[in-house]
């Protein structure tokens, strides 16, 4: 779960990570009322959480009171990459020297957090590791015995500056802490007083630990969709994606295959829908409704390999959704394994064609939705 | 023959009274897996499907000094302490079928099993099987006949589906290992990539990814660097997904540009993989590189 | 160092270890106000560091006000071998139905801390440890994962008992956060209502980690004695016993081995005494004062193997000590290696015999103190 | 020749600008030891006796790879933080010669330096010496003279004073160790008299042990269980100490009735390892072994 920047902020405050001087404002008023806390020039930020806001003019700067109204009016309400902004940071423009990076992130490769420090900052972390690998160090740390001193004294030999000490253990405190994904500085600035500040702050929490996080363990993700919101509910995964196809499936990498085979006969993926495994006929019976009622998806494809799942329970979902919501769409089946004869038989009673080969019915389901 | 689990191996189930543990406690003992004991804190003296349940793995272990590898069907937030106890209690093979466990404890305990010499398989994953007797995990038995392709993946429901077609075309498993769905997971393509290379019974390995992470692209680096190898056939699932976006796994994500399926099969296919465009290409091409 | 029950005690309160009901007193008025806060029967117990003060009558149980009294009175300034009474803690006497065992120990062997639980508390647990092993259960705690819930379920079974997770966390929290060589509960009292209550508390602090254990770096051991404290105070190492040969050495072994050797050929060491590596004249000096200083010491013997410590310099303490407190002792030296000629000269011109070989130099001091 | 160390060894310093560093390194140098680098903090450029000064081991060893140990003169607070760097650096020996290291810290640097294959020597130790010319450590060099008698101890002029009777008696030193007077060290007496079993160059052992701890019980019981042995010859320092008392040492404490000399003693003889009542009893107890 990605936190908004403010949120990051609270947590950088709390680790003690330097900051400029920033506030939040939920609206205008709030901004208005409460930017004299602040010394001009000021930076406007829209608070969203999908990347690249500042190319989408959600992050402008006010040298005055008068710019500072006209941006935040702006910015508030503001629609950036379909996420609607409903709170602005301001905070003090620093005087930057030089512009640095440094994250921590869980390491896939050596399953160790991994400090990433960057001497050049402001910039997309991944270009620099592609153009300039050299301008970037890498730093394992072992889980069991967390950020040591010379770790800190290399990474302030390597971006030739003195007091990064407790950025750094900051950083991993909030790192542990709150089970972070990734905490990042980016940039961090060298002040022209040589002092080091965070200008931004991101920080992405892992969703399994949510549970036993007390701080975030209620907040909705404001990054899903209506839908996405409604499918966490009834407890399977469901991502939104363009297109005009609904796929279900059970198992993430049977459902991903699932549109894929789709997007390769020609046809458009509407989204991603993993019932999971051993679902009953109430979750296929949700899982199917909510493609149902979406205009948009004009043909479902429901893939399923029964193992704990049960086919005849899946059809039972299928049949339920059917005569509750009525069927204004074209609807493929694949379905083997498990009482599959049985769940073949009771979708037969309703007329729908069930195929034993998924490359089969993905193909199918491709002609029925674009060429009648 | 196969890797990491066969006749010899004896297994505990941690989480055996739960829905799931029971669930397929009764199918692995079908399949004819040693199932020797099962743990659950404050069920001693119960018994699931004819297995004898424990309060503590070292009580288990006492009773049953032959046990060798735990299957963990503990809920999420407990994965971690019982992973530690059959770690102190010296076992050396774990697999962790529970889905949803946090990334901090995995990365310690993935840790922590190494120092000890202990293998982790998961967590997220569908388990292992060496057929014809001998899965430790949730595959539909049925599925899953003796022969000599290797499989792994990262994906559970798809690797049935690639048993399913391997099935079908009359080509048998040595052994199969979902390695899960998580960013953080205990053994990778490469660690069992090197088993099957050891392993006689292997004459061709499928190799299924996912976008998410860079474990294929680190495969293929690794694969081109080997003087003696055996034939891969990879397949990737994700072609299709957009970018920042969970799909069902934990680990299946492309983000900041990094993890995209583009990545993955243009890389396997650099260093000489063959790649597999649909499931059903798989067992084609797999008797193309065996004819050879 | 060893902590006080009463500081102990203050531990597990912060720790959350349940405990009998208790206070502490520094004289007799205070227990006398604050004893009401308890209800009779309450244990009397006076806060020494030497063990066994329960044979010695440091601990009593009073029924009423009027048996209070008189334990109170009777145990504040009692003298329990050799270590005055300063403070008696006040306790409320638990109903108790069996007494167990509980504690963490650093344990050398597997350089872990190591849990120790028994069936059997309120004794010796060596002796429990010799004579019924099967009554002791040891785990091995990995400094990295700490106390897993599995060890207490393990202790739990082990001790049919339910409800140690707290107290064995508890203890942990302890052990770790203020560096213990030692936690201990002994008893440890299953009441007759089936709660576990610490009905003692013993704590063992690792002196080399005071410098950062702000609660107890300024803390004096009153453990040591006069001498022990001066000779902290100079930096050398001094333990007082009770024969009429002093000694002095440089390093822990040696002077160790120069303690034997006085005790092989007959003779009773006063002391052990270590300059340490690289001692100079001052520090001779010093350490030869204190030695000098006391009447019941007869005879000094000074043995050094010098390498970083010099010759002549020791030399130079010994002859400021004799110029500046006089020589009514017999001295021996013994005194080889770094600058050993200069030294040896040096001496010679005060009449001090120097020898090469500490066998002999140990026979000619017990010579001089007792056939003289 | 000897164990652990060797004309083979190429040595780091950390902490090699304080005053026993500096002093120690002039004495290395000078028996012959092969010193390349030395780290302080902050001190990047310096030398100490000609040995140029890093400010990270990393740089140190990136400007010499050959580096594979490192002898610490570290103040006590900052030696946990001098041995993770050693290790992360990929240094495979550290020996401590730091004195009053928190117990706390050691038993988590060594249970960490053995998860890496780093074996440390210390803390609180006199080094370890391998004549004639390689010396990590803190000795008077001129005791020490090359032979076929292995030497363990948890004490440091008392090794010296063994040394010292050894040359006198015309018997020289294959390797010397000094293992450290703290309850919790990384070396104990089996582990070297393992490395002495193997060595071509030690005849017999001399092990040098004091009160506090079992470590000499538990070593005699090892001997007892060996079928191949080569000849020890014991002595145990504390004879006369009392109970509950520290002697100097932070490992060297009678508590609750254990390690007393007279239960090392009577366990030494026990398993027929023979026990010098004085130190001038080892070279003739030497003596006798080696002629048998």
């Amino acid at each position: 779960m990605k936190l908004y920047e403010y949120e990051a902020r609270d947590l950088f405050d709390e680790a003690k990570i330097p900051l400029n001087k920033w506030i939040v404002a939920k609206n205008y008023d709030e901004a208005m009322n409460n930017y004299k806390l602040l010394k001009f020039p000021i930076v406007v930020k829209a608070q969203v959480l999908v990347g690249g806001r500042g190319k989408a003019g959600g992050v402008k700067i006010a040298n005055n009171e008068e710019e500072l109204k006209m941006h935040v009016k702006n910015i508030l309400g503001m629609n950036i990459k379909g996420e609607k902004v409903n709170s602005v940071i301001l905070a003090e423009a620093a005087q930057i020297k030089k512009e640095l990076y440094i994250s921590i992130i869980v390491d896939r490769n050596s399953r160790s957090p991994l400090i990433l420090a960057s001497k050049e900052g402001g910039v997309d972390i991944e270009e620099v590791a592609k153009k300039d690998p050299h301008k970037i160090m890498k730093i394992k740390i072992d889980p069991f015995i967390g950020v040591r001193d010379y770790m800190v004294r290399r990474v302030e030999s390597f971006l030739s500056i003195s007091n990064i000490n407790s950025i750094l253990k900051g950083l991993y405190f909030t790192f542990k802490n709150y089970e972070c994904e990734l905490v990042e500085i980016n940039p961090l600035a060298l002040t022209d007083n040589d002092e080091l500040v965070a200008i931004d702050a991101k920080i992405v929490i892992d969703d399994s630990a949510l549970f036993r996080l007390n701080k975030f363990k209620n907040r909705i993700s404001s990054e899903l969709s209506y839908y996405e919101n409604i499918a966490r509910k009834y407890g399977f995964s469901y991502v939104e994606q363009e297109g005009d196809i609904g796929i279900i499936g059970n198992g993430a990498g049977l459902t991903m295959t699932t549109m894929d085979l789709v997007q390769y006969y020609g046809g458009r993926p509407a989204n991603f829908l993993d019932i999971g495994g051993g679902a009953d006929a109430e979750i296929v019976y949700n899982a199917l409704s909510i493609l149902l009622e979406q205009d948009r998806i004009k043909g479902i494809f429901i893939n399923i390999l029964g193992g704990i799942t049960r086919c005849d329970e899946v059809a039972a979902g299928i049949i339920k959704a059917i005569k509750n919501k009525g069927v204004n769409k074209n609807i493929v089946v694949r379905m083997i394994g498990t009482n599959e004869e049985m769940g073949k038989k009771m979708l037969k009673e309703y007329n729908i064609d069930v195929f034993d080969e998924m490359e089969v019915a993905a193909k199918e389901i491709v002609n029925l939705v674009y060429k009648n | 023959m196969g890797i990491i689990v066969n006749s010899n191996t004896r297994v505990l189930i941690q989480g055996i009274t739960g829905k799931q543990g029971s669930f397929h406690t009764k199918f692995m003992l079908e399949y004819g897996t040693q199932i020797l004991a099962g743990v659950t804190p404050g069920k001693k003296g119960e018994k699931v499907h004819g297995v004898p349940v424990f309060n503590t793995v070292h009580e288990a272990v006492e009773a049953f000094p032959e046990i060798n590898s735990s299957l963990m069907f503990v809920p999420a937030p407990y994965v971690a302490d019982a992973v530690y106890e059959a770690i102190d209690s010296g076992i050396k093979l774990i697999v962790i079928i529970s889905e949803r466990v946090p990334i901090h404890d995995s990365i310690q305990f993935i840790n922590y099993a190494k120092q000890k010499n202990c293998l982790v398989i998961g967590p997220n994953c569908p388990g292992i099987i060496t057929p014809p007797s001998t899965k430790l995990g949730i595959m539909p038995n049925h599925l899953f006949k003796a022969g000599n392709i290797g499989l792994v993946s990262r994906s559970g429901t798809l690797t049935y589906e690639i048993a399913y077609k391997l099935l079908k075309n009359s080509l048998g498993i040595s052994t199969a290992v979902g390695i899960g769905g998580d960013p953080i997971i205990g053994t990778d393509f490469i660690e069992i990539y090197d088993y099957f290379l050891k392993d006689k019974s292997t004459s061709a390995v499928v190799l299924v990814g996912e976008i998410g992470g860079d474990m294929e692209e680190r495969f293929s680096d690794f694969y081109n660097s080997l003087k003696n190898k055996k034939p891969v056939v990879a397949f990737v699932a994700g072609r299709s997904a957009p970018e920042g976006k969970r799909m069902g796994h934990a680990g299946a994500i492309i983000s900041m540009g990094m993890g995209s399926a583009k990545s993955k099969v243009e890389k396997f296919k650099e260093v000489g993989i063959p790649v597999a465009d649909r499931p059903d290409e798989i067992p084609i091409l797999l008797k193309s590189l065996l004819n050879k």
